[in-house]
């Protein structure tokens, strides 16, 4: 499964994008966050993350799979 | 509607867009790169876009402003890549018959984009850098 | 402050007069001439002001815009002459650090300009002419 | 004494710009209101009607003489 990121996730990360083992893959956006919290603890001092799943936002009890577009959402800081 | 993530803004185009014989009234919002922010001198600002959902955010902003305002048209244009002081990064335009709805409808538009739309800056000072926002 | 009557407005003079590197926000209001008015078709708009009173009027308004609000600058520009459906009449424009302000202030004197600035306009219809706001 | 004359009052009073006699001359703006609503009672109709002494709106007990440029304001439209 692969993550897209944008702004302060890939200076966090160090990564462009992510990709995640199968073998860890979450099954929902909730699942999916716990999992970025665990390892990347820099994450949860973001002043909020999103999940866009096919370029919308997302709940958290949302299913996710590898067909999906999968992004974190930092706080926007547009205009 | 002009929905538009760019890299450098023309700003003849919002208002010859939304100019036509029906229309009384255009209200263009411009944001700017300020060389100063929180009393320390700005170089630059970056910005990136997750650029389909940023046009469909902007695309669903002016749906939503259409609905709630009796609006003739809607641009929104924001601009990616690096901006230097006194380069637009945002232009929100309005038009309608009467100037009330044209004033309402371009601040809650630019108001809900700095909310939504996932695009980011980063602030470039003198001796560091800051993705704005980023923290409480 | 740009305090303008003119002919024919250029659109493109505000915003690049207004623009600088300590400003974040400008704000521009366009007044443009509508096709109809009252459900009647009108053909065209002749406008006359009071020029040197007119003049004095506007800059006085920018000045009391600028007392109120932290601006940096501020475009005041009215056409005289005739116009037709979709052109320019009036643009106003005002930069300042923040949005908030440069809203207010455009909307301000927008406001004001309509009640105090000696011009005035008169709506030709198909069938007759009026004196816009002459009789109760 | 010599009146600037503006959109509708063009009309009203058939003229570009008012002459009054010598011996009719108002000695207040709110004199010259007075003869102007003898004169052309379609004046008394509009909204409101403001003289302007030296490119300046002027209050009713103001006095005015021929070396000033006094000028009639109907009800303002621009914009």
């Amino acid at each position: 499964m692969e993550i897209l990121l944008f702004g302060i996730t890939r200076d966090i990360t160090g990564q462009q994008k992510l990709t995640i083992p199968q073998e860890n893959q979450p099954h929902t956006v909730g699942d999916l966050k716990a999992w970025l919290g665990q390892q990347f603890p820099a994450i949860k001092q973001l002043s909020s993350l999103a999940v866009a799943v096919d370029s919308e936002y997302a709940e958290d009890d949302l299913a996710i799979n590898s067909n999906s577009e999968i992004a974190l959402i930092p706080p926007v800081s547009g205009g | 509607m002009l929905i538009r993530i760019i890299e450098h803004i023309n700003l003849a185009e919002a208002p010859a867009y939304l100019g036509s014989e029906e229309t009384g009234a255009i209200n263009l919002f411009v944001g700017t790169v300020r060389n100063h922010s929180k009393g320390k001198t700005v170089l630059h600002l970056d910005f990136e876009a997750y650029e389909p959902m940023a046009l469909k955010e902007m695309e669903k902003l002016g749906i939503q402003a259409k609905e709630k305002w009796p609006l003739y048209e809607v641009a929104i244009i924001h601009a990616i890549g690096s901006k230097l002081p006194g380069e637009p990064v945002v232009v929100i335009g309005v038009s309608s018959a009467h100037r009330d709805a044209s004033f309402e409808a371009c601040r809650w538009l630019i108001d809900e984009l700095k909310k939504t739309v996932p695009i980011w800056k980063k602030e470039y000072y003198e001796d560091n850098s800051v993705w704005v926002n980023a923290h409480p």
